[in-house]
């Protein structure tokens, strides 16, 4: 569709056709750090499985899923803004203040899909904040997120008082439990369809590509008119979304809420992403890669828990298996 | 609907920009016809860039009326620009930073395989190997040379009307830029304008037909056909009479002191006695791995080094300055400035490194005010940043590094990229002068008419980066050159 | 008396080592409700679980001019400067959950629960449950085992475990006290430990976790679950059968007479020095008699739900 | 002395060598965001006073002072390393561990000043494992930090299996009461003397300066013979020793050892650090700005809890303050 200016001219002998490399090479070489961390994941697994042959039951597998589903989900969100270079420290917060106005709303007797909108508004409200004051006000991503991550903690403790709610919605389990699909309960759906979206989003559309160069280098970008402030405002508000969703999926399945219930999960999120590849300086990872990333601190801690070690150790072994994980990450790097 | 002749595609009158107290367009009139190669000149800082930044949108003007084919509003696909201080994503491949800056819509697919073929076309026209070669390479992982190729191709595949580009060939190779400006014709024959700034006077007159010079901020001369200009007279309106090239050729330097350099490697063996200036003629490939090795860089085995006699192996580039060597790069945004620290700094660091100094101490404003002022540096003051100041600025601060402290062995990469023609040769004048006080100099440029008036020896390597020869101070000529590097006119 | 009381009004600020968890948040309730009904002003200040901001909580409390101080200390040993300070200052202090480091004496007031004896119950209970059910082996929901209420339920609950005969195979601590953790861990422990046959929880959260995992496994009544504290949401569980016992912690009450106890100081009443609450048993047969409902009204405040 | 080289061709009125402004001016620019929020701090502590006029007392600015040495000296370590455009996200770990370790000395029977000794190694070797994985296996700052966070975390714990020490050596409070020079307490001294002496190393010594380059642009550094490998080593090493410092003058004050003490740390002092100018891309900052950050944070918590604003509420009135005082930081930029 571009005619594009200036015809090639080539010599007909000295041309020779570019050489792209196979798919699969390109796709091993642009998934490497991904698949380094699977590799990881299964070592874990199996390691964990001598000590604990119920690992890889099929109980397990499913617990693994359950547990590790809202840390997926927020950490998607999160690699958005940390592609762009940006950082969601408000993604905890938001995830327990959702949960509070869900559980309220809930309580308040509102049909449970109609309350799910009214909670998701929290994702996009927070995250429009973040990104109405990073984009237009043009304030650090950290401040800015370390501000709504205090005010929206602090929110969550404010709209009950401090009391959690149990939610008592004989149907609301259905968010997480049910199944969309037959056979596939939504939970593991809904972390699919995410990903998967989002891996061909970034990849295989223009505004994909646009949060990578954003990452790259946020001058050139606008330089080269890319819509930098509508992007940038849009991964702020989509990692709110994310969280808030997250936070849906949580709520459905324990179906209690409670103002503290995603004070941890900030710095999890982050390093999900950061494990699975990204970059805090922006235009490298993948949305593969974040949930890798968000499975493997997961599995970790079914690990050490299956095989009791001492909850003390637990931070040492988890710290220690990352660790690993990253040497092995590296080294294959300096190989390649 | 408007007044203007539908022969101009751009039309900027009483452009007026000021940053802060500094006014830097002040009543810029530029008018670019359909089809025509438009030369925008004028000395560092004189306001090109920021004229063109205006032009494209990119910048709001203080003052003054714009009109791109006669409309108030260009339409977003009418202008590509190739920007001085490049625009590059470097996480992404060299074919996807040619193709994605094309206006999309966020939603549209990539379509990369196709682009990709789009990306190639175009890259190949100036340069077949690196279209070969690196298509879905990062740019991060290419240098600065093969950089300026692509963002001159993702001009020429973009399909817009008017191309601004600035100074595009700062740093090419005389058979790239001659390349591009066949291009640059064969549009034009089509009717699309090019609007192109560059130092390099030759150049210039090979490619434009019309030319409007700026000077302090105000166009001097206004669509003067280059055919009517003298080079004087050009040189005259830019405001530096001295830059004429010097009608004798100068006499070899002999140094009374100074460290005896010597360099061998895979066809090459040279001795350079205090007072020489090496010069490296080539593309990029070859001398950059010599340049690498000399600087502690990124050791190639393949080279030796000796100082006085003895063998240096620099493990890092820290252990090279400590010895007694200077580098200034072309490549000012990625090898050279630091852009959070103030002029100062960037002026100072090399020196306080060299003579391991411990204290920041109060004599650097001084030190930096003579330098600057020793390279006609203009800036607001010595605590802005580097930032504020023009491209040519910009790398004449680089070279200030080294004005303090000589170096026993200055190592230049294309050091005069984007200054302009005077100061050039004030520059030129310089480094004679550290050769006089004992300094070895080894000097790489893509530009054949500065080694031919600064070296008293030149290594020539070819296309791909071998040594193909050795050219004495008598038969030193921009023929021989071009005929040794294999990029013959 | 009463008349320097109304003369000048006293203050009393309550000092919580951690205002996120409901616990404190009750005791503050509990200490707030009897300093109105007292005539005294109420402040409160949140520790964020740091020894240091809990010494700035207090020398705050001292510039703000407060009469009595009632804490809930980050730790007990972390006291001993709390104690000098306010000697100095002479200002009454009563402690609401944690006691004093052992030895010290320069405190007007502990009001405790006597956890060691209340983990030994419901260390007791819980084994009766898994024998119950035919096994011995138990699992543990711990809060975090660096505090000293958790230290003195676990002990307890060991001793029992060994007298009484069953295994405690694992013991998982929740960092973050919320259900959300306290399920996975759940899973966690039934998947490693598919024979444990009762639950030990230490704490609401640890035991709504326990039910939710029960529930969704469809082994509710099949494993027994038990645990310390009592709210709204473990009361409810006990009434739906998924759990069955609860060893109530009057978090209310210790804020209620931590302040009757430094307002006895102030007023130069008699003062109890070492008041340990005890931590009954309720069950489901028993939840909706005076006595136990009674004491829930000291447990949480009618805001956290239905008792 | 530069007569020498030849001179300049160039018409004499249309060159003007670049001024310096000054001393004043360049003072004012250059401490700009550490003048705004000074001014917001004062501005805080005026309007917490109209609600309790106890605020501006002696007693109340030695409470703040006390309270915010150890999140001072903390932040100065954290900020050599954003300076650097690294990060440390350990600190808050080897606070704890610092404190249980000395804890373990001090009731073991050591001496107080030789237990320092010991307890300074913990930041150290933090540090150090730090600085090395950074420097010479080349991990990302982030990784690596949040792995000494996990394994010096669980550590504390792991060393007394959980308790808490009470420390009862009689003469340790000196650490942090003493007045080694008469009329000034310790913990105010070591504030002054670390500020001063690293604001003059990073202003006037070549080696602060090579702080700022590295984290303005790390390969030009290399390139100019800058050691930056050995430079940012260093400010791991030295964010590692401050953490332990802020840690043992903390312990002096409270005598007790809690392996949770630093936890909530690590993010105060990353956020002093941004507040007081300092972009997580290095390069910018100030030490006298990291620790107005620091005092910034301290003086909201002090002045809520003097007016006695709601627990629940804590957190959005600091977010809002912050808020309102980095606006205030944005306004005087964009006037500038
Ligand atoms: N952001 C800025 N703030 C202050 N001054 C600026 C800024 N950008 C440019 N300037 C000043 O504007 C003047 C013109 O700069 P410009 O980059 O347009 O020059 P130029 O003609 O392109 O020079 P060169 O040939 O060196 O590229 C210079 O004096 C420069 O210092
Ligand atoms: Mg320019
Ligand atoms: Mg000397």
């Amino acid at each position: 569709m571009t005619d594009t200016i200036a015809g090639a001219h080539r010599d007909a002998d000295s041309y020779h056709a570019p050489r792209r490399a196979s798919l699969g090479v390109r796709l091993l070489r642009s998934y490497r750090t991904e698949i380094a961390i699977a590799v990881a994941i299964i070592l874990i697994e199996l390691v964990v499985s001598l000590w604990s042959p119920q690992a890889l039951s099929y109980g397990n597998i499913a617990n693994i899923a359950q547990a590790s589903a809202p840390l997926i989900l927020m950490s998607l969100g999160v690699f958005l803004v940390i592609a762009t270079s940006g950082i969601d420290l408000s993604v905890g917060s938001t995830f327990s203040l959702t949960g509070m106005i869900a559980g309220l709303a809930l309580s308040g007797g509102m049909a449970w899909p109609l309350a799910c909108f009214v909670a998701l508004g929290v994702g996009l409200v927070v995250g429009a904040i973040n990104g109405g004051l990073v984009t237009f006000v043009g304030l650090a991503p950290f401040v800015v997120t370390l501000i709504t991550f205090a005010v929206g903690g602090s929110l969550a403790f404010v709209v009950t008082d401090g009391h959690s709610i149990a939610i008592l919605d004989p149907d609301f389990w259905r968010l997480n439990g049910g199944e969309l699909v037959p056979g596939l309960a939504n939970y593991v759906l809904f972390c699919i369809v995410a990903v998967a979206a989002l891996e061909f989003a970034l990849r295989k559309l223009v505004l994909g590509r646009w949060i990578y160069a954003i990452g790259s280098n946020d001058k050139a970008a606008r330089l080269l008119g890319i819509p930098v402030w509508a992007v940038r405002f849009g991964v702020y508000a989509a990692s709110g979304l994310f969280a808030s969703f997250a936070s849906l999926i949580s709520l459905s399945y324990i179906s209690n809420s409670e103002a503290t219930s995603g004070a941890n999960m900030m710095l999890q999120a982050i390093a999900a992403c950061v494990i699975g590849g990204a970059s805090l300086f922006g235009g490298t990872g993948s949305a593969i890669g974040a949930m890798l990333g968000a499975v493997m601190i997961t599995v970790i801690q079914n690990g050490v828990n299956l095989i009791g070690i001492n909850s003390f150790w637990q931070g040492s072994v988890t710290g220690l298996v990352i660790l690993i994980a990253v040497l092995i990450d590296r080294l294959t790097k300096m190989r390649a | 609907m408007s007044a203007s002749s539908p022969d101009f595609i751009l039309e900027a009158v009483d452009i007026e920009k000021s940053f802060g107290a500094t006014s830097v367009l002040r009543r810029a009139d530029l008018r670019i016809a359909r089809g025509e190669i438009h030369a925008l000149l004028g000395g560092n800082g004189a306001g090109k860039s920021t004229l063109i930044r205006i032009l494209c949108g990119l910048l709001r003007r203080d003052g003054g009326t714009l009109r791109v084919d006669g409309q108030e509003e260009a339409s977003p696909n009418a202008i590509a620009v190739v920007f001085q201080e490049l625009a590059l994503l470097p996480h992404m491949t060299v074919a996807e930073n040619i193709y994605l800056p094309h206006r999309h819509r966020g939603l549209e697919r990539v379509r990369a395989a196709e682009r990709r073929e789009e990306a190639r076309a175009a890259l190949a026209q100036i340069d077949e190997t690196l279209a070969r070669e690196a298509l879905d390479t990062p740019v991060a992982e290419i240098d600065l040379h093969q950089r300026q190729l692509v963002e001159i191709a993702r001009a020429l595949s973009s399909g817009a009307r008017l191309l601004l580009l600035d100074e595009p060939t700062a740093n090419l190779t005389f058979a790239e830029s001659e390349r591009l400006f066949s291009i640059l014709r064969r549009l034009a024959s089509r009717g699309i304008a090019t609007l192109i700034v560059s130092h390099r006077m030759n150049e210039i007159r090979a490619v434009a037909d019309v030319c409007t010079i700026l000077r302090d901020g105000r166009t001097v001369v206004n669509r003067q056909p280059l055919t009517e200009l003298s080079d004087a007279a050009i040189v005259e309106a830019m405001g530096q009479k001295g830059a004429m090239r010097a009608e004798t050729a100068h006499a070899a330097i002999r140094a009374t002191a100074g460290t005896t350099v010597s360099i061998e490697g895979p066809g090459l063996s040279v001795t350079l006695p205090p007072g020489s200036v090496l010069g490296l003629a080539g593309a990029p490939g070859g001398p950059s791995r010599l340049i690498d090795t000399l600087i502690g860089a990124n050791t190639d085995l393949h080279w030796r080094i000796a100082m006085d006699g003895a063998l240096r192996h620099f493990a890092v580039p820290a252990e090279a300055v400590r010895q007694g060597v200077g580098y200034v790069s072309g490549d000012r945004a990625e090898k050279g400035l630091l852009v959070t620290l103030p002029i100062l700094d960037n002026v100072v660091a090399a020196a306080r490194i060299a003579g391991r100094r411990w204290f920041a101490g109060r004599r650097e404003a001084r030190v930096t005010q003579d330098a600057l002022e020793r390279l006609a540096i203009k800036a607001g003051s010595i605590d802005d940043s580097p930032l504020t100041l023009s491209g040519g600025t910009q790398q004449k601060l680089l070279l200030a590094r080294w004005l303090e402290r000589i170096p026993r062995l200055l190592v230049l990469e294309e050091p005069t990229r984007g200054v302009d023609i005077g100061t050039k040769r004030e520059i030129y004048a310089i480094i004679r002068d550290m050769a006089a006080r004992g300094a070895v100099v080894v000097w790489w440029s893509t530009e054949f008419s500065e080694l031919t008036e600064i070296c008293d020896r030149i290594v020539a390597f070819d296309l791909r980066g071998t040594v193909s020869g050795v050219i004495e101070a008598g038969n030193i000529s921009e023929v021989a050159l071009a005929r040794a590097t294999g990029m013959a006119a | 008396s009463s008349g320097t009381a109304e003369a000048k009004k006293l203050t009393v600020a309550y000092i919580a080592p951690s205002l996120d968890i409901s616990y404190w948040q009750w005791v503050a309730y509990g200490a707030k409700t009897k300093a109105a009904e007292l005539g005294m002003d109420y402040i409160e200040m949140d520790s964020h679980n740091s020894p240091v901001d809990q010494m700035t909580n207090v020398r705050t409390a001292i510039t703000r001019g407060v009469d009595a101080i009632v804490m809930g200390p980050v730790s007990s040993t972390s006291t001993p400067p709390v104690l000098r300070l306010l000697k100095e200052k002479n200002i009454p202090i009563a402690f609401t959950g944690i006691g004093p480091q052992p030895g010290e004496t320069d405190y007007t007031s502990a009001v405790t629960a006597n956890n060691y004896e209340a983990g030994k119950a419901e260390g007791s209970f819980v084994c009766a449950l898994a024998k119950e059910r035919g096994g011995s082996q138990v699992g543990m929901l711990s809060l975090p085992q660096d505090r000293e209420n958790a230290q003195k339920y676990l002990k307890g609950a060991k001793e029992s475990f060994a007298a009484d005969g069953c295994e405690l195979v694992q013991v998982l601590q929740t960092k973050g006290l919320t259900v959300r953790e306290a399920v996975d861990q759940a899973n966690d422990l039934l998947t490693a430990h598919p024979d444990v046959k009762a639950i030990y929880g230490m704490y609401d959260e640890a035991a709504t976790g326990a039910a939710k995992v029960l529930q969704t496994r469809g082994l509710v009544g099949k494993i027994g679950v038990a645990t310390a504290d009592g709210s709204p949401t473990t009361v409810k569980l006990l009434r739906d059968g998924v759990i069955q016992g609860l060893f109530l912690q009057e978090a209310g009450g210790q804020g209620i007479e931590a302040v009757q106890q430094v307002h006895n100081a102030l007023t130069g009443a008699a003062v109890t020095k070492d008041l340990p609450l005890a931590e009954p048993l309720v069950t489901s047969k028993d939840i909706d008699s005076a006595a136990a409902q009674a004491k829930l009204k000291r447990v949480y405040p009618p805001a956290a739900g239905l008792y």
